[in-house]
């Protein structure tokens, strides 16, 4: 086991939403590699708190260092950038186009003729397919629009596009409430997958076994503030379950994870 | 149960179902109205298309960014007017030559694009930037677009455009006149762009769901500005095909085309709630307006019972439209 | 010398006769004393309604009225008189309540005037007064171009070989006025004459008769207010005829009128003459009515300064009537 | 931070924005537009609002359960001219009168509403029952309602309404005309019913999710249709003001109503995306727009450039309304 | 254990969409006061069948038999005239009024003065307080639109208002997927308790185990077709996964279970 190095530390980051103190100062860090599952009740901050580092939102306060230097992100585009990718727990497609669109919304592949860059459906079509089958989903016509799909239908596309695009951090806010099982499975295989390629990932999750079976290190946020943070192997879901509703007292702060030397299952 | 083949047929013709209730239309006026079927009233109603058509091009697209702008009637008017008071020879036209002659051509063009630029500049600053109501700000536009007209006009004609501009609206190029040449070329163009270029995909999916859009990284803010000014741009080129046409302009050259635009623009198949729609059915739109309109100025009722008459045949259109929901539930 | 001021309720500045209106009634009334504010309307009735209501809290010497409509603004010419102020009308008579004055061209008339003149046209062209004459209206329900009609169907009655073809522009557009003529071409290529009931409207109908491959004379045309732009029309020859609404006389009469208007005295029934054109002044039923009369302009007096198209505004002041 | 007190304070006022920019605008006014402040042109600001205010009840009504209605000022000019042929003297009015005489009160209200609910009825249909887009049903209507009034008036007008009913336009309460005291009214009851009862809480519910709506077992179909019903009534009684204000009926009465009505309801915090509004805002909004025509009226400026004032007003009185948002978030 | 009377019988449901055949045949009864697991891959027909059960969809063919007679609801009004109720997969909430409106969307609290309904807003915040509470949601104020409300805040609305209403059949729609720990055990609970009071419950999710907490039977539905219906104590999950994702054949129907003596847990 190597110790790893911070990819992302947020240090005391606040967010007022006019009278409502959704975060009150939070602060943990987020290692090279490692797989963070961000826990805790509904309406802790969670979601709040992803939307801040992928640029979704300003903090009211506090600091963002992302390797090594302080960032503020205006946009998701700008986060993009840096190689931020983001699941979101509502889900972000545009349910007026087809599935191939929202695979590649905002990264389609052009080819240019004349200087002008016309879309290539067929390759993007082929390369969602594929995606959508590794995913176990069935889905009856790439060509439908996504309104006319079931919810985990929405989520297997909403999952699986990002991992088109690598990146050095992931959020993943709830990517499995409204998965199979099947499709579960696969997709905390692919989040091993990924860590082992030395990605960052952050899955927020009220499942405690899907956090236990990937995550590296537990955050708890409660009521806006970090409640525990512990390594997975130093805790169970009894007691992690306890600091998400207040009945432990909190416990103290753990570092980084380090490396685990398996690979993914 | 529908066999596929059958089936992708029966798609096809709802997909396409303006341009079968186009087709329909003018079949039952050819058989009608006396006088109808012949090529020059065909051409006739591709020529009054021109303006309509040219400013729905811009308008559907902002429409399907889920916006909207009411504003390029008097835009057009202005572009009109501006490049009537330069380049006309009497009335309030200045008479402004050039040599070699020709130039007048891409100057006027580049003035009234400019002047729609601007306009469309000017609305996007405010919604963009200053986060104003679409709906509010381009109804001011409108109001002042042609507030500006009046001032500049004194609310008089500009008269006589040069020869080398009349050329557009005189020349026929497959009996149809050149102003509309522009106007469907600029339509395929657009068409084009919006189906296979991810400029004209980012729009759908702003308009689809914006927050999704701006979550993916396409920066709409930016593409929204874009599309105003060429909605203003294009709403230029329609007040320069107009100016063309009538030989100058008038102080309130175009008064009520806006509101034949968004018919033209709903009956094409485009979503006021943005996210859906496509050119060539807005196209479609146009010509179903114009060939009613034209059937109207043939009928030779008395004129005390044209609106009442166009007002019902725009509803028996779109009703035809409607029909396409039904079939679909038959389908299933 | 400072008299007050007088309010000028204009219709719509969107037509040339409208935006000419406004400087000849602020010069001569001007000339007579009086300081011209004007408004606005825009073509909408109850935009003019609203303005009558804040001009009458204004208490000024006098109100003069182009009226969007006819007869809509009734109440308020009441309320105005009610109020101690004069109420002059300018070039759309009101007949359903009593004013203090009003200027018209007479738009029945001008119908008229144009029959005449088309009965003419149609005589030297066909050898007998017979033919296909395509009418333009402005907007059907402008009563406007209404009368214009009425007094052209009229007087056109007498004439069974014409046929009268009547299409409305909707909202006086030149763009829709170059629609119908196109389209009428091609229905009707035998059309004599055309005759559109605004110069402006006539711009576009050129248009489109030079786009259809017409050279001038080829089809008659026949307008009537005598915009600068029908004269500039009759002088390339695309235009016959275009019968004038005596703008600057019709102006200058409310003016020498003026002071005897505020002052309320009495006006005396007579003939006067208005920058050279004989007005006659009658009591009617509304009140005093001075009536000008219109003349046809054709390529033979096109020059002649006295009509207003062609913008010399009088240079002598108007004096008021003793 | 901000105290809770100052807090709320501040969002009263951000809440209620419309009336404050309204006092602040009367105020600038009054200030620099000589004879602005009097009685007597607060009473016309009030009474010039009575029409576009009495349309924007029910256009906000409808627009908050998410649809649109672009045929009520076609609605109004109809009711007016329908009860102006038949009640008003001269003119095309056929001058019918009942004895009692004031009995031409209520049955000249109960045409007049009838007409509005008719049309509006017939909207309803196309809309909820042939699905029909409600933006091109109401357009057609908007051309065909206009072109039934010139139709059934040939372009001409009604004059003289009986006195009974011209009482309605000259006697004043308060110095305002009763005419503006019927749509006053009428602001407050509909204010009231579209927040204090379950029929204005439904309509907020299906124009913010007409979906969720429908299956929590609301009966969103009857409920459109009572609206526009509703809407076209209420497009009637104006109808009947403006009769009565006009003491008759004009072919184009009425022209242009329809976008100030759209403006006043959005400036008044209506949203046109549905289920956000209230009636009290929308009033401001209608005074609002009245009061800047009255300055205008007032100010004297060369008549050409009024409509390039009226636009950048409109303009800037809504660039005020948008400050609320930057003052929200400096707020958190 | 007696054996209990059937609510409602499906009897060949199909529905398609266009091309696409979503239920293809779907036959099996739901008792009174049975709690019925409806399990299944993403797509596989699950929320279509609620929808039709719950009028909001027609079906392409087949019966409905509620309270022994065939009906088809024409709409979701009519069968909640019924006693059918419905928590959705897609929250059926609108965003732009606040939590209390939500609450009793449809079925407000009035008081009639001079025969006009009145919307008594006092009661409904207080009755919606004590709902919100009982579930072990925390929402920061019940006047805040619900466009401001965190995922897990939105399902504890949709989830706890058709408590309210009694009803004869409940039909869930993933209620759980966004709820926390804590939400979720009451939630279970709430289950129970209904089901003992002879409603009749049908609750689809993803997750076995929650199923099996709280399930007399479960049917499993692959591909539009019923792939198992099984009683919860003559199976297991690993059993009922395979029948999820086809690898098990399709075991003979179960009939409706028997009624526990034991009341909720
Ligand atoms: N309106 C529609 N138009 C076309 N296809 C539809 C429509 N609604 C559902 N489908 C299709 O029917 C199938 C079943 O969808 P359904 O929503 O019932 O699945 P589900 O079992 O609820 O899945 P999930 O677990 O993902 O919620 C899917 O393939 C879906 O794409
Ligand atoms: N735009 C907003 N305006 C006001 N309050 C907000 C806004 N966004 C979030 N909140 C509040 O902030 C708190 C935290 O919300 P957040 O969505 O981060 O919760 P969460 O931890 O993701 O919960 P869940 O598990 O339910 O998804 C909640 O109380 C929520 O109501
Ligand atoms: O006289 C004018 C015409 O010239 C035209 O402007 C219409 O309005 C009339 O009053
Ligand atoms: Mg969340
Ligand atoms: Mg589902």
């Amino acid at each position: 086991m190597t110790a790893r190095e911070p990819l992302l530390s947020l240090d005391g980051i606040t967010r007022n939403f006019g009278a409502i103190e959704a975060l009150r100062g939070i602060t943990f860090e987020i290692g090279k590699g490692e797989v963070v599952a961000l826990l805790g009740d509904n309406g802790a901050g969670k979601s709040t708190l992803v939307k801040i580092i992928s640029g979704g939102l300003e903090p009211s306060g506090g600091r963002l260092v992302y390797e090594g230097r302080e960032v503020r992100f205006g946009s998701p585009a700008e986060a993009k950038a840096a190689g931020i990718e983001t699941v979101y727990q509502d889900l972000s497609l545009c349910t007026n186009v087809d599935v191939v669109a929202n695979f590649f919304m905002g990264r389609e592949i052009v080819k240019r003729f004349l200087g002008i860059p016309i879309l290539q459906e067929r390759a993007m079509e082929a390369a969602t397919a594929k995606a959508i089958a590794d995913a176990g989903t069935r889905i009856p016509s790439l060509r439908t629009n996504v309104e006319h799909l079931s919810g985990g239908q929405r989520q297997a596309i909403e999952l699986n596009r990002f991992v088109h695009w690598g990146g050095k951090l992931v959020l993943l806010d709830e990517p499995f409430a409204a998965l199979g099982v099947e499709q579960t499975r696969r997709g905390l295989e692919m989040i091993k997958r990924i860590a082992a390629q030395g990605i960052s990932v952050v899955i927020i999750t009220h499942i405690m076994a899907q956090a236990f079976q990937v995550a590296d290190r537990m955050v708890v946020i409660r009521q806006g503030q970090v409640a525990g943070d512990v390594r997975t192997e130093d805790t169970t879901a009894d007691e992690v379950v306890r600091m998400i509703t207040g009945e432990a007292v909190k416990p103290p702060r753990a570092p980084i994870a380090e490396a685990r030397t398996t690979g993914p299952a | 149960m529908v066999s596929p083949r059958r089936r992708a047929a029966i798609e096809f013709v709802l997909d396409n179902l303006v341009w079968f209730i186009l087709v329909a239309v003018v079949a039952i006026f050819s058989f009608a109205v006396p006088n109808y079927f012949q090529i020059g009233i065909f051409a006739n109603i591709i020529e009054q298309a021109t303006f309509v058509g040219t400013l729905a091009i811009g308008l559907s697209l902002l429409i399907i960014a889920g916006y909207m702008d009411l504003s390029i009637e008097s835009v057009m008017a202005l572009s009109a007017m501006v490049i009537g008071i330069l380049f006309a020879a009497s009335g309030v036209g200045l008479g402004i030559t050039l040599t070699p002659e020709w130039l007048v051509v891409p100057v006027s063009l580049a003035v009234a694009l400019a002047v729609g630029a601007v306009v469309g500049a000017t609305n996007a600053f405010f919604v963009v930037r200053l986060k104003m109501n679409a709906f509010i700000v381009t109804l001011a536009a409108y109001i002042w677009g042609r507030g500006l007209v009046v001032a500049l006009s004194g609310g008089r004609s500009a008269q006589e455009m040069p020869a080398a501009l009349r050329v557009f609206a005189i020349e026929r190029f497959l009996n149809v006149p050149l102003i509309a040449w522009v106007s469907i070329v600029a339509t395929l163009a657009f068409a084009f762009v919006l189906r296979k270029t991810p400029f004209g995909r980012h729009l759908l999916l702003i308009g689809g769901n914006p927050v999704a859009a701006y979550r993916a990284g396409i920066r709409v803010d930016r593409l929204t500005v874009i599309t105003f000014i060429l909605a203003g741009a294009i709403a230029g080129l329609a007040g320069w095909l107009l100016a063309i046409r009538t030989s100058g302009a008038t102080a309130n050259l175009g008064v009520g085309m806006l509101f034949q635009t968004f018919a033209a623009v709903v009956i094409g198949g485009v979503s006021l709630k943005g996210g859906v729609g496509s050119l060539t059915g807005v196209y479609a739109g146009v010509l179903l307006l114009s060939s009613i309109q034209t059937a109207i100025n043939l009928m030779g009722m008395p004129a005390h019972f044209t609106q009442l008459i166009q007002g019902a045949m725009v509803l028996a259109a779109v009703l035809l439209d409607t029909m396409k929901l039904q079939i679909r539930k038959k389908l299933a | 010398q400072d008299k007050g001021t007088i309010y000028y309720l204009v219709p719509t500045l969107l037509d040339e006769f409208q935006t000419g209106s406004v400087s000849a009634i602020e010069k001569f009334m001007g000339d007579v004393g009086y300081k011209t504010v004007t408004l606005n309307a825009d073509n909408k009735t109850d935009v003019q309604q609203g303005q009558m209501n804040d001009v009458i809290a204004l208490k000024p010497s006098a109100i003069v009225l182009a009226a969007v409509d006819f007869n809509a603004l009734k109440p308020q010419i009441e309320a105005a008189r009610a109020a101690g102020i004069p109420v002059m009308q300018f070039d759309r008579q009101i007949t359903s309540t009593v004013s203090d004055f009003t200027s018209v061209a007479g738009t029945v008339e001008i119908g008229e005037v144009a029959a005449g003149e088309i009965e003419r046209l149609l005589k030297e062209k066909n050898g007998a007064v017979k033919g296909k004459v395509l009418q333009v209206l402005g907007d059907p329900g402008d009563p406007y171009t209404l009368d214009i009609q009425k007094g052209f169907e009229a007087k056109m009655k007498a004439f069974p070989d014409v046929t009268i073809i009547t299409h409305p522009a909707m909202q006086w557009e030149a763009s829709n006025a170059g629609s119908i003529v196109a389209d009428q071409l091609l229905a009707n290529p035998d059309i004599d004459l055309v005759f559109v009931h605004a110069a402006h409207l006539a711009v576009a109908a050129v248009a489109s008769l030079e786009a259809a491959g017409k050279k001038p004379g080829d089809v008659l045309l026949v307008s009537s207010n005598g915009a600068p732009v029908g004269l500039d029309l009759i002088r390339k020859g695309w235009e016959q005829v275009e019968v004038e609404q005596p703008l600057f006389a019709q102006a200058a009469a409310l003016a020498m009128f003026a002071d005897k208007v505020v002052g309320k005295q009495e006006l005396k029934p007579g003939s006067y003459d208005v920058l050279g054109l004989q007005g006659t002044l009658t009591i009617e039923s509304w009140g005093p009515n001075i009536k000008l009369p219109g003349a046809a302009i054709t390529k033979d007096n096109v020059d002649d300064p006295k009509f207003w198209g062609n913008m010399k505004t009088p240079e002598t002041p108007v004096a008021p009537v003793p």
